[in-house]
């Protein structure tokens, strides 16, 4: 065992991928020398090259098009979007394009578009969304959103050998956390298939990205007042494990969603719905979603922090759910 | 390409695209199409200076570019019609057609869309050191889009071997170029990348021919992308119902003066290739291949929707 | 009272506007001479020249910043966006500049972008999207959705006098619709009142734009065979009228929500998590979506059938949610 | 404005940068910010050809433009140390304040994301008549974008009064402009859209100054948009935090031989209007000016949380 970042982990990951398969490179603005705005990429163009670790100039649209071209054509590009709010400069191009290319063409598009979501770090309203949303309705793009380092780790290398457009979301707040790992990589994780990442019989929880930690900590304080709450990190949106959902809330009756982005038109409504279409019957309470305030970010510290749920929201609604 | 072929080739298209306007006067198919009547020079000129291994992108109105790649006919009517025999099986009509077998990587219905991915296919080839070179076609229209910004100026720094072709028709839809560029000569935004901007006229196959094949060589010798801008008019209207209040008829009538395909039949009569007799057995000849194409898709199976549940995602 | 397509009384209110405040202006690509794609706009500008009805290059992320910068300044911009698979070129635009600039400048942004959604017309999977969910999860963007001429004209009025971005869809498939109206242009009508189109008390049926028809060709079929629906049109979804879909569920206790694009990650999945959380008591089943096919819109006719709910899978669902 | 005045805005500028990147080290504001260090006499000289009618967009690297352009220099500090005070309430941050009652209408954060904004300004004055020029700032690395290219055709074309600055300071983020540009004189886009395309010395404000006046008039008498280069150099790195591993020390300081501000206070001094005393004494000012400023801002309220429910919409 280890300890190693979330940068770390993709960054051998990444390395560890680009080392298998030739046809794998990396692609977006300042990723060479700079290393990326967050340093996952640094260093990697001293082992892999300009060519496999290329920059690109700002062109969100065009360097994902491209990327698409190159995917087509038998390349496994990785892209990195800087923040993924930018993402909404290359909708056309993954929507009307990347989405379409197997169910309508029947040609395989093995892309990944990494990126960083969420708020929490003061960037303010342009570099601080957490855009699933934008995606999580379009079919033929999956989506992943790991948790922790060994998920990131697996979850990415399914994703580059995955032959379709892959959404790989790295919330800005994992980046410098450290987590326990073996010293090997792990094996790939497949899409799908959610995590429970604590059990409990009280009410379930259920999370992804960064969310799945307040999540966490907002289980452990409940356990030492006597309410088991399970926690299920998702790992992959697109598929959706509502199987392992499912499971849980027919055991507790009692579910909340989490998510960092605001309520309204947000993914938790879409897990909700499947609850409810998969698992009535077995609620105790109305699913509940606890997700960010209907607002843009804000940059000032404490006007962020009302606009993302926090681990006192979270046992609030805990408390009330569990009632009677 | 020997001219004989490219003139049957673009009779082919012709009456290819005539048949779909007549096609959808009829109600015989639904949804929407482009026709490039009067553009049929820039197709196979290009197609005719292009090596089996290269590769090319297309537009909406890009069924010329793909039957002067060599597509099968039959196919492409059919996925006009929605049949499974279609190229994309019924799903992806007229602007939505791929056959990377002979290098073909079609458009997808996004003006502008497929600037990117032609550049794309030229990182590949350029990775691959394949020798491949790509010929993106699009539109004086699309040549707004910022895509064509930001792709031409890739290409050009990474040095991508990218044939930009555009089809100078004079229109986006009823927008004259005059009054949808600032500047009209699309060959001059060149500059801005540093690339080399040619124009020719576009309703020569032979300059176009000629003008590919040398671009397409330094393409291939490694000194990156060029922009090609191919003067024609669409003759026919943007697409089906288009009344064209936008234009006069004396500007149409002045317009198949031009006809690229009466002038190849002219050149080819004039320098002996061809007798009237000859042509107008190559014209029956096409004519009839074109009702067999339009037999066979009609006739062709409906797709299933049942195929649908499992193919979203490639395996 | 007279008869009117949907397309006229779009153009009439157009010309009622752009009669009653110079600061409206058209803007969009052949939305002149050529009169839009399908039309709306045509002789528009014999009556207010090419200034303010104004032909753009294809452009659309420059033409959506210019209309946006064009508002801030203090005209109130109508853009028409061809087809509404197009918007995505247009997104960064409107989720980075529209939506931030009262939240977070407080300056106001009198916006308003018609477009085309929906299929049926077997245009293809690049022509026929229903894309509202990129922006139902957008703070600070609304969304009108109308079904007839009336509530379009009504609906339009209020959201060219809006102060702030308005996203109005115009499906295709009303636009040649005929419809009973009376002979002056109505009021405007407010944004957030959906309208129950037809009463029932068996069971509750939510639409919006040209669902809202198929709902109630469902809902007269069930009436024959002596099931009531409550059909509500929503009108807007950006602001939603929960208010009266719960009110609807409190008295029938079984809900369906219809929409035409893809299921997962749809608007309904919003809809039916807000009556989960307003109404739950109150459900004799659990909420139900009728959704378009998590697939791109093929363009063959019977493929493109199979992609959108029908009359039968609303009948069909409805007798199954009024069983027992 | 007179050279004076103009010096002594540089200096405010350039504490301002100073301050902020102070304060990030020392922990008291948060977030993130794009000092434009070494970029004054861009900012400046803008502004000295401006009128008051006149608006401006900037970039994430936009508080030189603000304070140039007439901000309280108090309140866009309170910004950054997000403040009720601030411009935005703190709701913005470095990157997201406007004033439209001295024309100036910010930036988004997102590169390139002024520029139809600015243009969409410039039509605003058409149809009004009202004479204003835009001046809409962006850097190198912006001009790749492809709403650039959108918008300077569409305000070519309906010869919208739009000066558009590009400030070409070598670098985007950690790409050289020669790794970001196939072209690297952005200057020459102009071309492309049948416009004047102008490179001045970016770090010589009477130069910027003289060229802004000459263009604005044109622009103003309906000549349409021009593009100015201005060419200059970032001293500060990209933001903070930047290593700058993408470019040598003794890059950094031969550009620091090129001060902007030592080079105007080198001009007032050899031309005497400005003796070493009242220089001194200028910077003295400026300084303690900036003080306040900090101190005025650090000790705003916070704002509200509560503030936010009511505000996503105009009324
Ligand atoms: C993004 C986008 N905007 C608008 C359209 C609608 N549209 C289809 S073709 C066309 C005109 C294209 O003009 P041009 O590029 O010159 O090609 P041409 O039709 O002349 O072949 C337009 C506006 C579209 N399909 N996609
Ligand atoms: C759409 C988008 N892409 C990338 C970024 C990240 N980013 C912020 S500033 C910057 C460099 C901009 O370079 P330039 O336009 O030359 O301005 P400069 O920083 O040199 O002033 C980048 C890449 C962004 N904010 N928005
Ligand atoms: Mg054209
Ligand atoms: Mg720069």
């Amino acid at each position: 065992m280890r300890t190693i970042t979330f940068t770390h982990i993709l960054r051998e990951t990444l390395a560890a991928e680009l080392r298998r398969d030739p046809s794998v490179f990396l692609m977006g603005e300042d990723i060479g020398v700079y290393g990326g705005a967050f340093g996952v990429t640094r260093s990697l163009i001293d082992e892999f090259g300009a060519t496999r670790i290329r920059d690109t100039p700002i062109s969100e649209q065009a360097l994902t098009g491209i990327a698409i071209g190159a995917a087509v054509a038998g390349q496994r590009p990785v892209i990195e979007i800087m923040f993924m709010d930018f993402i909404t400069l290359a909708v056309d191009q993954l929507v009307n394009m990347a989405a379409k290319l197997h169910p309508i063409y029947g040609q395989s598009c093995p892309l990944v578009i990494r990126t960083p979501p969420g708020g929490g770090r003061g960037y303010g309203a342009t570099h601080s969304q957490s855009l699933e949303r934008l995606f999580a309705g379009i079919p033929g793009i999956k989506i992943a959103a790991p948790s922790n380092a060994a998920d990131a780790s697996g979850l990415l290398q399914t994703a580059i050998r995955d032959n379709n457009p892959v959404l790989f979301l790295e919330h800005k707040l994992l980046y410098p956390q450290r987590f326990e790992v073996e010293d090997e990589l792990p094996e790939p994780i497949p899409f799908g298939f959610a995590k429970v990442a604590r059990e409990g019989d009280d009410l379930t929880m259920v999370a992804w990205s960064h969310m799945t930690w307040v999540a966490q900590h907002a289980a452990a304080k409940l356990a030492s007042q006597g309410i088991e709450a399970e926690v299920i990190d998702l790992r992959t949106l697109s598929p959706l494990d509502i199987d392992t959902i499912v499971e849980s809330v027919k055991r507790t009756g009692r579910v909340m969603i989490l998510e960092e982005g605001p309520k309204t038109g947000g993914f938790a409504a879409e897990i909700a719905s499947q609850i409810m279409e998969n698992a009535h019957d077995y609620l105790e309470k109305p699913v509940r979603r606890l997700a960010g305030a209907d607002f843009p970010m804000p940059s000032a510290k404490n006007l962020e922090a009302a606009c993302i749920p926090s681990l006192n929201d979270i046992l609030a609604l805990a408390r009330e759910l569990v009632q009677n | 390409m020997e001219t004989l072929k490219a003139y049957s080739l673009m009779l082919t298209i012709r009456f290819f695209e005539e048949a779909i306007e007549r096609l959808f006067l009829e109600g015989r198919i639904m949804g929407t199409a482009h026709t490039c009547i009067g553009q049929e020079a820039v197709a196979v000129g290009v197609a005719a200076a292009l090596e089996p291994r290269d590769a090319m992108t297309t537009t909406h109105r890009g069924h010329g570019h793909f039957l002067a790649r060599g597509a099968d006919a039959g196919r492409a009517m059919a996925e006009l019609f929605g049949r499974e025999t279609g190229y994309s099986h019924g799903r992806g009509g007229s602007q939505m057609m791929m056959d990377p077998s002979i290098g073909f990587y079609g458009a997808n219905g996004i003006t502008g869309g497929s600037i990117p991915f032609a550049t794309g296919l030229g990182l590949d080839a350029q990775l691959k050191g394949s020798g491949r070179v790509t010929v993106c076609f699009f539109g004086d229209g699309a040549s707004n889009q910022g895509v064509f910004h930001e792709s031409l100026n890739i290409a050009a720094l990474w040095k991508l071997p990218v044939l930009y072709v555009v089809e100078n028709n004079g229109y986006a839809m009823s927008t004259s170029t005059s009054r949808g560029l600032a500047n009209p000569h699309i060959a001059d935004r060149a500059a801005a990348y540093g690339i080399p901007g040619v124009r020719v006229d576009g309703n020569d196959f032979f300059a176009v021919r000629d003008a590919v094949a040398s671009l397409a060589a330094d393409a291939r010798d490694g000194n990156g992308p060029a922009l090609l801008e191919c003067t024609t008019y669409r003759l026919s209207g943007h697409s089906r119902g288009d009344p064209r209040v936008y234009r006069t008829r004396e500007e149409e009538a002045s317009a198949w003066q031009k006809d690229p395909i009466l002038r190849l039949e002219a050149h080819l009569k004039s320098d002996g290739t061809l007798t009237d007799d000859a042509i107008a057995e190559t014209r029956l000849a096409a004519h009839a291949h074109i009702d067999e194409v339009v037999h066979f898709a009609e006739s062709s199976p409906l797709p299933k929707p049942a195929s649908l549940t499992n193919d979203l995602f490639a395996s």
